[in-house]
């Protein structure tokens, strides 16, 4: 199996004005700094935001975000001034209804009915599916060009495995993009890591921040 | 202990009281979060980020031991406890496989109407509310009784943007426990000891029936 | 957390005619073997089987099936037999499709909508949903009354390991019933299993099949 | 080994050059399953039921090496190799993250119509293999030229049920290989060596261009 193993360089050369990126973690725990150091410093703008929460805040605040979508905005008062700016779009969707969303993006899947948010805004501009004489909202797949994940532990080809909450929205988020890009704390070769260990199979893996190279 | 950190305690006992051996509870943030604090050590709190399992909320971000709740603060797992991503949280959340949550409220309307999580000017974003009351069929409420500017919480009709609708099954505050009958409305079950019914009646924005064997919280 | 160890009397007690009854395991692996010696014994009849092949081949050849939901149904030629046998109803659906319907019903999901099948049998008396300019089949959760599932390991609780492919359908079974039966190699004391390691959290499951009992 | 297998054999080599380190592959049921005996260690092979990266074919039911592919039969692991349910192993299908699939057929048709799940009399249900063709976008028909009764099986039209409409992009037999267009139909490649394009066009069932530039196989 070929190695995915990239330089901190390699990685900011992926950013550009307009994409999508999805980024995983959740009340700023399995978020992946680094990636978001390397979105920074690349300088691309007009971006769009998939995330649970506000995790990758630093992005937020930089400006290069023209929208976010996102269930929660935390508690903190300069996040919260932020979302409320106008200065970019905020589309806020239920947690658990976005992370399916994303999930079914990351599976081939167009959309899911859910019963979450009837009779309350989150059915706003959404379809009514009825099926068996329930009444659903329809809700659509969500994908990105480049999706942002930490893993604890990745081999040369992207097996990934995570702990404790520190899963959160990461493994759906590594699924879900055209380019998943992973920051981990250990990289350890082929073969260190036991099959039922790969959360994510490496398939949906395609670079690997080494920070040695 | 201020008054009103006593009182918040006063109704965290009062619902951790409700539980019994082998229950599996979700508490939100803030005053449902002092819940945990006075739970049998056999009854399981799950959080929405993706525990079933925790205890004592430790606080800090201690690398060594990556288990969060939904505020953030790292928790100390019980014996049996199970780790897991956000998809089967909500999963299990949705399914109705938890029994039980006990949520804040910026309102709660006299017919189970519940509304939590926007208020003007502050926009924060549904979180998982949604997904809770949707999918979990015992929601309790557990509030002051009033806002900090004395006007009641609890009202014929939310003027917020609404979390769900009909889904509150009892309301806990420092002054009483009431019960929600989607069609039928409030009946008080219960009131603090020194508190009569009128000075509920007068800190309650919605008609209430009450109990005949009214007891004393 | 409460123990739910239960003795075989105790688990063949809940089988009753009409149910229906998800079986995990694929082409005889993963297959909880010991439970489904509990449906034959339970003399329960009129049942609903939902599983991706026909693993649990004892039960249909004992004729307690009126219907299946499968994806597929081997090369066995008695197994084969069987399903065209007209002696029962044989709903077959897309593999991927039939396991994403099951992991639905496991999470409170009304149905999907998948591309899988167009302009095959598989559409046939299904709604088709227009989003976003392109037609989707609509795919309906499945739930059942009971799981069987096989698992390596449990805790007392019901948090639950697999191995290796073993692992196919039994997760997402183990989701999508009211009541969830499993049968693992190994039963260990709360505490001992790493709480990463259970795959299936065991808030999902209700009774594990302990022969000691 | 009997012509046939010979031949089965011939094809599966055939398959097996198309594909460089780093490709990923998931391979049917049949001729299709003997391509993994020609690969090259650092072509990843998928099976629907839960692996990524298998190699040898062992057989048999080991229990202290429980991995097997969708035939039901053990395999062994390559280093870097990946264990999962059926919902992440069709999803990989589903979202594109595998380019080529190898599948037997019963019956191709020129514009690339796959039928390869149901017979007259034999209906064991389509398995996977709809999954297979929605989500690959490289879907190749590995097969036998002729029915053992010597009917062509590629046609102007499937006349069995069908699994995936338009989604076979090549055909490779033990006489030649087509490359199908979806509007424009069949395109002769390659023949075997010693078989004409003359032996090839008796026993095709469906019109097709030939390549000017046809290579020996």
């Amino acid at each position: 199996m070929i190695s995915k193993r990239y330089s901190k360089d390699e990685i900011i050369a992926q950013f550009h004005d307009g994409q999508t990126i999805m980024t995983g973690g959740f009340a700023y725990h399995g978020c992946p700094e680094l990636l978001i150091d390397c979105v920074l410093e690349s300088g691309a703008k007009h971006l769009t935001n998939i995330a649970l929460d506000v995790s990758a805040s630093r992005l937020m605040l930089s400006g290069c975000f023209d929208k976010m979508i996102i269930a929660h905005a935390g508690a903190e008062k300069e996040n919260l001034e932020a979302v409320s700016s106008g200065k970019f779009e905020v589309e806020y969707c239920p947690m658990g209804t976005l992370a399916e969303r994303i999930r079914a993006g990351g599976v081939g899947i167009g959309g899911i009915l859910v019963k979450v948010g009837l009779g309350t805004v989150a059915e706003k501009g959404k379809q009514k599916i009825e099926m068996n004489g329930e009444t659903y909202i329809l809700e659509s797949a969500l994908t990105a060009d480049i999706a942002l994940v930490k893993a604890t532990k990745a081999d040369y080809y992207g097996n990934l495995t995570y702990n404790g909450t520190n899963l959160n929205s990461n493994p759906i988020i590594a699924q879900a993009a055209d380019k998943t890009i992973v920051q981990v704390d250990e990289i350890v070769p082929l073969g260190q890591m036991a099959p039922e260990e790969c959360t994510t199979p490496g398939i949906f893996v395609d670079m690997i921040l080494d920070t040695s190279l | 202990m201020s008054l009103r950190d006593e009182n918040r305690n006063f109704i965290a006992k009062k619902i951790a009281s409700y539980f019994t051996d082998g229950d599996v509870v979700n508490l939100g943030v803030g005053v449902p979060m002092l819940v945990a604090n006075y739970l049998s050590k056999d009854v399981a709190v799950q959080t929405e980020n993706g525990i079933l399992g925790y205890g004592k909320v430790i606080g800090g971000n201690d690398p060594e031991k990556p288990y969060f709740n939904a505020a953030g603060n790292t928790v100390e797992l019980v014996p049996g406890a199970s780790c897991f991503g956000m998809c089967t949280s909500f999963g299990m959340i949705r399914r109705g496989r938890i029994k039980t949550t006990v949520l804040g409220c910026f309102e709660v309307s006299q017919y189970g109407d519940l509304a939590n999580w926007a208020r003007p000017g502050s926009y924060p974003g549904m979180g998982g509310a949604m997904d809770l009351v949707s999918g979990i069929s015992n929601v309790i409420v557990a509030t002051d009784h009033c806002t900090k500017d004395g006007a009641p919480k609890i009202l014929e009709a939310c003027t917020l943007p609404l979390t769900g609708v009909g889904v509150v099954k009892s309301i806990v505050t420092e002054l009483a426990v009431f019960t929600i009958n989607r069609e039928k409305g409030l009946y008080l079950r219960e009131r603090r000891d020194g508190v009569s019914i009128a000075e509920i009646r007068e800190k309650t924005g919605a008609p209430f029936s009450v109990d005949p064997d009214i007891k004393i919280m």
